[in-house]
């Protein structure tokens, strides 16, 4: 399978202390044929490390793991059925509950899908100000992540109490902008709702100034900790051809060592007038999806702090382009971006009326499960647990 | 990456039996897709992911579509022999017709290798009641795996050659498939304080007369 | 528990001015019911459980910003068989449902229920869906409503401080007494069963009378 | 070395332990119900019913019933019936106005797509989060007195937003006014006591014989101008 070379530019590596190097013994358990008597065990839908209501059906050998079927459906709450008898305005805020930590992100793959089907184009001082805050979500969706991953690994409570405390920064300059912490239904169909104030955009200066000291500590408690090591290094370990094959997107993708970044590949939006690097793993384990994320904040601060210089004035919303009762052509689009999580997209069709008569969420989180079984196999419960809480997973999306 | 002209044209050369369609999208997202005959689906989908031009590794997007029965009107000429020896008479006579409705299932295939796409496939249904079956991509890519049951559980299409096609979203016991146009929900209505649209509709249904028995004013 | 007055001619108890104007005095008064409910009010511990947006909220309360430890709720037990409060902190689908009522079966009395969030109490934006349960309080008894899509964390301590009130309010004997002090009242709710199109029963009819309403200010 | 991540790690919590003493940036504690939280002026949670003053609350509400809102309302949260009769508004000019406007506040999403498309300035966002309650109907579901809420309160939790719409309404004000003075001197001038279609389009409410010093919000035409929603069938 052809990759491209990682040497090309803007492709950054993770950096990785082995733990084998240190000493550290390294779990790496192979499926054994008939070692002894079979259990089954239902992990869920009520279960606290399955960041929600994800059932998983595990068959054990002992500890190991032989067979695990994900049962999905949980939190399937229509939203795509809902879709289809709601106004183009009307399912704006409804994604913000899809992906509901990065309600950002969601509102722009869906802004730009409506935008891909009507033929409406983007204010400029809009695009970079939907870049500051997809990157500010980016920043807000990796640092919990690696806070649930850490609760997950058995490190109840400190990094998920630090990594809530920065979250609540950003959640308030999203609150100060949109009028909500989590459910923002912020972009527009050719823009932005509200135009940041100067006060705003200073207060964003210094949260990104000041994230960066953060990260370090952060990294600093866990990034080298022996333990964590010990305990994510080469468990679910995700080749980069099945990644591909199987759909894996975002962060999972790049663990595996494949730059495939949207923001690089579509240049969606202004991303390609910004410069940064994409962070790629080398063994696709747990620990490496951790590294890339820490990696890609490091890069979501750079273009945070390019954008911020870079923003133009002007509109932040075309007032010719048209909200309520928005009738695109009949036809279709999909539009998809770089989400926290992996390719969000949202695939629409129309037939001329005012609702769409398709309305189709590409989430990636429940693409990026397929691989769930392929990377169990063969570990050990707990294992089976980072190990999804490394996919990260949202049911939000999941199920929709 | 080639036009999809051209690559419908290819396509066409390479797999004589084989039907491929161009379907136009009126959007201005200009995204046309490739109708294919259901038999020749999955062969012309392994091509498409082998072929070092095209290299599409990714099927990002798997989705059901569904078009119910349509009813066409339809205005028709007929001549009628008029009166002896004059000229026919023409009549316009209206007719409908049922136009048989459809499933049809969306691919969007992307490469990660050569960073392009999207192309977009397409296969119908016979009909939407007993000749739902479609040729399975999950041997082609895995991606397809859980978008597939999916569009078997919500949509009912049958996807042959599925490693493990079951329910997903639903529970195992569900009968109906609830995407579809038609698909009347479960009469689980009840008083709604806000109704309008169609929640009033199914209030008119639920309570015919407008104070129904037994009607109480809650306190403000 | 002989708190309260059994025959007429006892004095009733003291009105809260009383207990004010003596406690100025140092003399701490209490009753049995008193202390027993003052002790259960500040040791609700909730169950971890999350079920949609509202239970990243209800996270983010019991972290650093909120502390929900200052109402001596944060112990979120993993098991149902420790845990006082079941918050309902997202949408139920009838997917889900039958799981959340076990859930409440297997807690101990006395417990209690916060519907967290619209789609908790009535399946808020998404209860037009076909897979959504509109409301909880079909199969549970929920205590405390609170309204929001999500509702702030502050909103959640508001909520639990009212539930806190309402526990240190509940008498121990007569016919107000909680759920688990009295006979003619079943403790378990009915589970429904997944059937071919919807969950079976839609409601628990003991719990749950379906409203046959008029709008409040109109006829 | 082995265990020097550990302790790099212990230190990190040791910083912040002892920085909780000192440091506000690590002590971020807010103590919810003694301290009430400062929540930013564009925070929204329930809609509430603008009413120009707070003495008359129901006469005085700027809502028309013109059910924009109704229909846009994703989750279909809002309840409006017109009033059968006309009343005078704030500025004396008669009126329709909602005979019934209840928001079930058990449904709403806070999207805040029924303050977007309202042209009328009539319904806002409230910040009011503190209400939770015991019973679903009689406590979540707002009937309009309990919705109204006074100019005055709106200036107070959004003052820059309710700054704006004041004087945008005001300007409107005055530009109808003028359009209907105009239009009256028009009228004199002519022999034919005749409006000009045009003028009638461009300013409905100022085409009618209104009093002096009336508003005319139906002037403010909104961006999108949609058909007034059919009336409605008598309700169940």
């Amino acid at each position: 399978m052809m990759l491209p070379d990682p040497a090309a530019t803007g492709l950054a590596r993770v950096r990785k202390i082995e733990g084998a190097a240190l000493g550290l013994r390294t779990p790496a358990f192979a499926p054994e044929e008939g070692a002894g008597d079979l259990l089954e065990v239902s992990l869920g839908p009520h279960h606290p490390s399955t960041h929600g209501v994800f059932r998983m059906d595990v068959v054990l050998d002992g500890e190991r793991i032989v067979r695990l079927k994900p049962v999905f459906g949980y939190l399937h709450r229509n939203h795509e059925k809902l879709g289809e008898g709601t106004s183009y305005l009307g399912s704006m805020p409804y994604t913000d509950r899809l992906d509901y930590l990065n309600s950002m992100t969601n509102n722009w793959a869906y802004a730009l899908a409506v935008e891909k089907l009507a033929g409406i184009p983007v204010t400029e001082r809009a695009e970079y100000v939907r870049v500051i805050l997809a990157e500010l979500s980016r920043l807000l969706n990796h640092t919990c992540l690696a806070g649930f991953l850490m609760q997950d690994c058995g490190c109840s409570g400190t990094p998920l109490m630090y990594a809530f405390r920065e979250r609540e920064k950003i959640l308030d300059l999203f609150e100060s902008l949109s009028g909500s912490r989590m459910m923002c239904n912020f972009q527009r169909f050719g823009g932005c709702r509200v135009d940041p104030s100067a006060e705003w955009l200073a207060a964003t200066r210094t949260l990104v100034d000041g994230y960066g000291a953060f990260l370090d500590e952060f990294e600093a408690l866990l990034s080298g900790n022996e333990i964590v090591m010990a305990r994510t290094q080469g468990v679910g370990r995700l080749p980069a051809a099945l990644a591909v094959n199987a759909g894996v997107t975002g962060p999972m993708l790049r663990a595996s060592g494949v730059g495939h970044d949207l923001r690089k590949v579509d240049g969606y939006g202004v991303y390609p007038r910004f410069n940064f690097r994409v962070p790629i793993g080398r063994d696709g384990d747990v620990y490496d999806r951790y590294m890339v994320r820490m990696l890609e904040m490091r890069e979501s601060i750079s273009i945070l702090d390019q954008a911020l210089r870079g923003l133009p004035g002007g509109p932040i919303l075309d007032p010719k382009a048209k909200q309520r009762g928005l009738r695109p052509k009949a036809g279709e689009a999909y539009g998809r971006i770089e989400g926290p999580k992996g390719e969000i997209g949202f695939f629409l069709v129309s037939d001329g009326t005012g609702n769409p008569t398709r309305y189709r969420v590409r989430a990636p989180s429940f693409v990026n499960l397929t691989i769930l079984e392929d990377l169990c196999l063969g570990h050990s419960v707990a294992d089976a647990v980072i190990i999804l809480g490394s996919i990260d997973i949202v049911l939000g999306e999941v199920d929709r | 990456m080639e036009s999809p002209e051209a690559l419908r044209d290819r396509l066409l050369a390479r797999f004589p039996g084989v039907s491929v369609e161009l379907v136009p999208n009126g959007s201005p997202s200009g995204q046309v897709s490739l109708r294919i005959s259901p038999a020749g689906l999955r062969e012309v989908a392994r091509f498409l992911r082998d072929d070092a031009a095209l290299a599409l590794d990714q099927c990002s997007n798997v989705t059901g579509l569904d078009s119910p029965d349509r009813e066409v009107v339809e205005t028709v000429k007929e001549s009628q022999p008029g009166a002896p020896g004059g000229p026919p008479v023409v009549i316009e006579r209206k007719q409908t017709r049922i136009e048989p409705g459809h499933l049809e299932v969306v691919y969007h295939l992307y490469s990660v290798a050569r960073r392009h796409g999207p192309v977009i496939l397409r296969a119908r249904t016979g009909n939407r009641t007993d000749a739902v079956t479609l040729p399975s991509l999950t041997p082609v890519w895995r991606s397809c795996e859980f978008q597939e049951r999916e569009v078997f559980d919500l949509y009912g299409v049958v996807f042959e050659g599925h490693p493990d096609l079951r329910r997903i979203l639903m529970w195992d016991a569900f009968a109906g498939h609830p995407m579809r146009k038609d698909y009347v929900e479960p009469d689980d209505y009840e008083w709604e304080p806000t109704p309008h649209g169609e929640v009033l509709a199914k209030a008119r249904r639920h309570y015919p007369s407008a104070a129904a028995p037994g009607a109480v004013q809650p306190s403000p | 528990m002989s708190d309260a007055p059994t025959d007429a001619s006892s004095p009733g108890p003291l009105s809260a001015e009383e207990r004010d104007e003596l406690r100025r005095h140092g003399i701490l008064l209490t009753s049995v019911q008193e202390l027993y409910n003052w002790g259960r009010s500040h040791s609700v511990w909730p169950l971890n459980f999350g079920l949609a947006c509202c239970a990243i909220e209800m996270i983010a309360a019991s972290m650093a910003k909120f502390d929900i430890a200052r109402f001596g709720s944060e112990v979120f037990r993993p098991s149902p068989r420790q845990a006082d409060l079941i918050i309902v902190s997202g949408t139920v689908t009838k997917k889900m449902a039958p799981h959340v009522v076990r859930l409440w079966n297997q807690m101990p009395e006395p417990k209690y229920c916060i519907a967290m969030g619209a789609c908790a109490i009535s399946g808020g934006p998404f209860k037009q869906g076909y897979n959504v349960l509109k409301g909880i309080d079909r199969f549970i008894p929920v205590d405390i409503y609170i309204p929001g899509c999500p509702p702030r964390p502050e909103a959640l301590l508001h909520g639990l401080v009212q539930l806190q009130e309402k526990i240190r309010q509940q008498p121990l004997r007569g016919p107000d007494a909680p759920r688990h002090l009295r006979s003619d009242l079943a403790c378990d709710a009915t589970v429904p069963e997944l059937g071919a199109e919807d969950i079976e029963p839609p409601f628990s009819p003991e719990l749950w009378k379906p409203p046959t309403l008029v709008r409040p200010d109109k006829a | 070395m082995l265990g020097k991540g550990l302790l790099q790690g212990l230190a990190v919590t040791a910083k912040n332990l002892v920085g909780s003493y000192h440091d506000p940036a690590r002590y971020v504690t807010q103590e919810y119900p003694e301290v009430q939280p400062k929540l930013p002026e564009a925070y929204r949670n329930f809609p509430f019913l603008v009413s120009e003053t707070a003495d008359d609350p129901m006469g005085t509400l700027r809502c028309v019933a013109c059910q924009i809102c109704e229909k846009e309302c994703p989750p279909q949260c809002i309840y409006i019936e017109k009033s059968k009769d006309k009343k005078p508004d704030a500025t004396g000019k008669a009126q329709i106005y909602p005979a019934v406007f209840a928001i079930d506040t058990a449904v709403c999403m806070s999207c805040q797509i029924c303050v977007e498309v309202c042209p009328f300035d009539a319904i806002k966002m409230d910040q009011e989060f503190a209400i939770a309650a015991t019973d679903r109907f009689g406590g979540l579901l707002l009937n309009r007195e309990q919705l109204a809420k006074p100019n005055a309160y709106y200036h107070q939790i959004h003052p820059t937003e309710a700054a704006e719409v004041d004087e945008r309404l005001a300007a409107e004000r005055r530009a109808a006014e003028e359009k209907a003075r105009l239009a009256a001197a028009a009228k004199a001038a002519a022999p034919k006591p005749a409006v000009p279609a045009a003028a009638a389009a461009a300013a409905p409410g100022a085409a009618r014989p209104a009093p002096a010093g009336s508003t005319a919000p139906a002037a403010s035409a909104p961006v999108d101008p949609v058909p007034p929603p059919a009336p409605r069938p008598p309700s169940p």
